[in-house]
């Protein structure tokens, strides 16, 4: 059945020097890269080549090594934002994760709150609302509940159906006049659901709400292009997209980062300053205050060359492939119960499940003595988890390198998990 | 890694047969202690009557480890002098904390020893120390209604 | 001259792979570690290992990479906060730079004044002050006025003698009882000086404000103890002290930090969540959402080994033997006038200088020429460049690494410079 | 790295002695522009009339390449067409953007195809530009008070 992925994975596989590590005599089988990926030779190689070579602060020196690392670090973005299909690349903010994207966004709101000459889009008081999913990751949760903690705004949900989908039936329900912003995640990191955007974000322009999608989970595994999209911002992270940590980003529509007052503040951000006043740079400057992550930067961009190569169709097709092939093969053992679809249709590789009796940390813990790294506990989506009545899942994710055999592996080592726990 | 070492039988025993389980009355104290990284919690009471730990009684949900050491824990402090209690409590602590260098007093620990393999998992001692969390939060409430130690 | 220094600069230098680096044929001289430091093979090397060994998400996976990434990441805080004599690693705070650890701060203030139930201390108003000096950086003044902007508080400002020192005498007449919070750069990026805390923090306890420090260039350079010290907070950033771009760090009191409401909310920084409310975890994981920077944690922790093994007190004396040649060297250059401290008391290795007519460009350009790396521009400090009256100036900054030969070269090069554009 | 290239004589002649320094009357339209990697500043104004540029007038710091690019601008616009100096502008534009590729045609740009060196030189291309962004702008608001183009 591999066959019908147009991925080498062995190929991929030799890129990939963690993927030869043994755990407990047992080869590794990384099933939690929903957490985060693996990083091949090509990212780790253009971090170490860059700082041998070019390391500089940017956009400040006329130095050659501060010229080389500004253009390092542009032509980062421009990469970054011809991936998602971005008009621009001052359309791509570099954050450090998802999290401090999504919450640059919400603290566009709070912020502009309490400056009478901010944009009225951006203003929330009581009666206004911000509307999420029951489904979403703590990241796209939380930062709008303290928004509206804060702004004295309702927040509001669209609930999950018994088969792990959006509730869409309610969504013109959920989303009313009063409603200035709707975030809801694109794929979801528990259940795998890849949620359907066009009704959302048709209900969000009718009532003049601005929208946007957590996109952590769907830019590193299928195409996503934010023209066709139609939204107004999306939220990723590079470490889940074979890129290293400390870098994600945020793009926006020119027009609304122009809108957006800043977030953090302090050097390469400004056009003024004085002791009394500062005004301040257009973006994506404008968000980024300090020293960003420069050799993190010219990683991520080597991440999205090595998946450019790969094709996102190729990905998306591998990963369906993939998830069939897990779904029905884990639907063979016995007391297991998948939390999310449970047909490969409108899903990621991502499949959560729990097994009859057995705690999640102790099916973690037996599959890792067996070298197999999956991930267990709420995922930090607690609302999921209450939604399906329980309290944490084991959670397998396939990317890439990832093969049928390591899911045969997983399989087995189940039965192995009853066994111990019987 | 070696499975057995950490599931030891005496540890899968309490774990599908949990002594002392369910919640009682009278208590002085309660305390409820939940585990961020996995979600696992704990409701546990104690009943302090004079310098002794009359009954402790609780309810949780969790991986096996949580609720076999919630299980051990009751057997080790039931009946005893809260000195004593506190006493074990810190020996098991610092048998946790151990990384799988110390074996345990079986004289003073009893079936607790069987938990020294999980110092060796970092990502565990949370949940083996989960219960007692709880009791030592209990106990911290019961004497601040006047019961307890003093 | 070079005797006095303690450190084997030939030995060091050889750890540094770029140091070998020609630019337009000749040796690169990179005079710009007040920028952004090199960074040594061994920390490069420590990213890699664990990149290709151990990478994984931390803190919620029990399997066996899961479980050694969550200790490499709080080794690396422990090594942290040892570095600058933190009574606990919790005490430490991981962010992605200086300039986010200021803000943090900053955001404490703003949100805690919007929450009733905020403690006290934190809370601001029209008639409260807020201090800072005139030699800031902007990523200590900027956070500091857009939050006297957002809630109505004033902000004030100790300035700067002609010699480049703060103005002590001022103190008293600038903290008063309304000052809540004074926040002042420890050692100055353009001027070099290093500012004596003990009489600002003396001042600050005084009348009941808190007080911290921007150590952004003192971390790297001098020997720095927090309790010593006995400042509230400090804010200090990996890429200006060996380590990797993305990591920063804000040490604060452990009661501070319990007292500050969070900042970025999202992933592993809660205890409980549901759709309506939320409870966080105690710090440091309170101020940490989402995936940090893990790798670079690693490298951090490798850069702060590195200078232990130097020794802080032998980089000291290093610095201040440099910058005495160097003071020495520049002074006998023809039109060059140094702004900031001309002695090498209280001062580092960082000195600011303009050359008559001769813009800051022009000279940085025909120093790259020669191979000279230097930083020209305001430095992200130009109310300082206002106070001396320039609009822009030079920088040379030295470092563990350098040589008298690159300040030879660059005092060769200055005169090749006034020759171009006499 | 060549400076020769860089600096030319035409370049430093301008830098030098620059043409059509000051701030004069009167004008219709003014811009103030910073580079703020630099804090190079530049205040400009245009005098229009009719459809053609009577007079460029501004006071600025800087380095030599945004002081020479003012002063060789201002030899370029002054009496010029709108239309031919917008072209013109757009033309060194150009030529600024083209990373040491292009020459520049003398023929339209005279004395700034010197510049052609600049372009190799990316933080320095912002240098170039100031002066032409501050025209850009000041005829903008020129047009806004009603003079100029319509
Ligand atoms: C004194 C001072 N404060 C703050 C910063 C900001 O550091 P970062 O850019 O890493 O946030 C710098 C460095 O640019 C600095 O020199
Ligand atoms: C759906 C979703 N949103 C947000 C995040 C947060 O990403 P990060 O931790 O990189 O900020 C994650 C990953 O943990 C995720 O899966």
């Amino acid at each position: 059945m591999e066959a019908a992925s147009k991925l080498d994975v062995e190929a991929i596989r030799a890129d990939f020097p963690i993927l030869q590590r043994k755990i407990g005599g047992r080869p590794l089988a990384y099933l939690d890269s929903a957490a985060t990926s693996q990083k091949p030779v090509q990212v780790v190689e253009a971090m170490r080549r860059f700082t041998d070579h070019s390391n500089a602060n940017i956009s400040r020196s006329v130095h050659t090594l501060g010229a080389e690392a500004t253009e390092a670090y542009e032509g980062a973005r421009a990469k970054v934002a011809a991936f998602i299909g971005a008009p621009s690349p001052d359309e791509v903010v570099f954050t450090k994760n998802s999290t401090e994207s999504i919450n640059l966004v919400a603290y566009a709101f709070q912020n502009a709150t309490i400056d009478p000459a901010a944009d009225p889009r951006f203003k929330l008081g009581p009666g206004d609302e911000v509307v999420v999913t029951e489904m979403e990751h703590h990241a796209n949760l939380i930062p709008w509940q303290q928004l509206c903690l804060r702004t004295g705004a309702t927040l509001k949900w669209i609930g999950i159906t018994d088969a792990g989908r959006l509730d869409v039936e309610s969504v013109d329900d959920v989303i009313t006049e009063r409603c200035k912003v709707v975030s809801f995640v694109h794929v979801a990191n528990l259940l795998g659901t890849v949620n359907p955007t066009s009704q959302i974000t048709a209900r969000a322009r009718e009532v003049g709400a601005l929208v946007g999608l957590d996109a952590s989970q769907s830019v590193p595994h299928i195409p996503v292009d934010v023209t066709e999209l139609g939204v107004d911002f999306i939220a990723f992270t590079s470490h889940k997209m074979l890129g290293p940590t400390g870098i994600g980003a945020l793009w926006a529509k020119a027009e609304i980062l122009d809108a957006m007052p800043p977030f953090l503040t302090g050097g390469s951000m400004i056009e003024t300053v004085s002791m009394e006043r500062t005004t301040f740079a257009k973006a994506p400057a404008k968000f980024e205050a300090g020293t960003p992550p420069i050799a993190e930067a010219v990683g991520f961009a080597a991440a999205v060359d090595y998946l450019d190569e790969l094709g996102m169709e190729n990905v998306r097709a591998h990963e369906k492939e993939y998830v069939s092939y897990m779904l029905e093969r884990l639907e063979t053992v016995d007391g297991l119960q998948i939390v999310g679809p449970r047909v490969p249709i409108g899903r990621g590789a991502t499949v959560s499940f729990t097994l009859e009796d057995v705690h999640p940390h102790d099916v973690g813990q037996v599959l890792d003595a067996e070298g197999i790294a999956v991930r267990v506990g709420h995922h930090c989506a607690k609302p999921t988890c209450v939604r399906f009545g329980v309290n944490a899942t084991t959670r397998a994710s396939g990317y890439v390198y990832n093969t049928h055999e390591e899911i045969d592996r997983l399989v087995d080592a189940l039965g192995q998990v009853r066994k111990v726990f019987r | 890694m070696n499975l057995d070492e950490l599931y030891q039988e005496v540890i899968l025993d309490h774990y599908k047969r949990p002594r002392g389980a369910g919640l009682r009355e009278p208590f002085e104290g309660e305390s409820h202690q939940v585990n961020p990284t996995c979600g696992d919690e704990i409701t546990l009471r104690v009943h302090v009557d004079g310098d002794r730990v009359a009954d402790v009684s609780y309810d949780n949900v969790g991986c096996s480890i949580s609720k076999a050491s919630a299980s051990v824990m009751y057997e080790l402090v039931k009946d005893a002098k809260v000195d004593d209690a506190l006493a074990r409590m810190a020996e098991f602590t610092e048998l946790m904390n151990s990384r799988g260098q110390a074996e345990g007093d079986e004289e003073t620990l009893e079936d607790a020893v069987a938990f020294a393999g999980v110092s060796k998992y970092p990502m565990r001692v949370k949940c083996a120390l989960l219960g007692w969390m709880a009791f030592k939060d209990a106990l911290v409430r019961a004497s601040a209604t006047g019961a307890g130690r003093q």
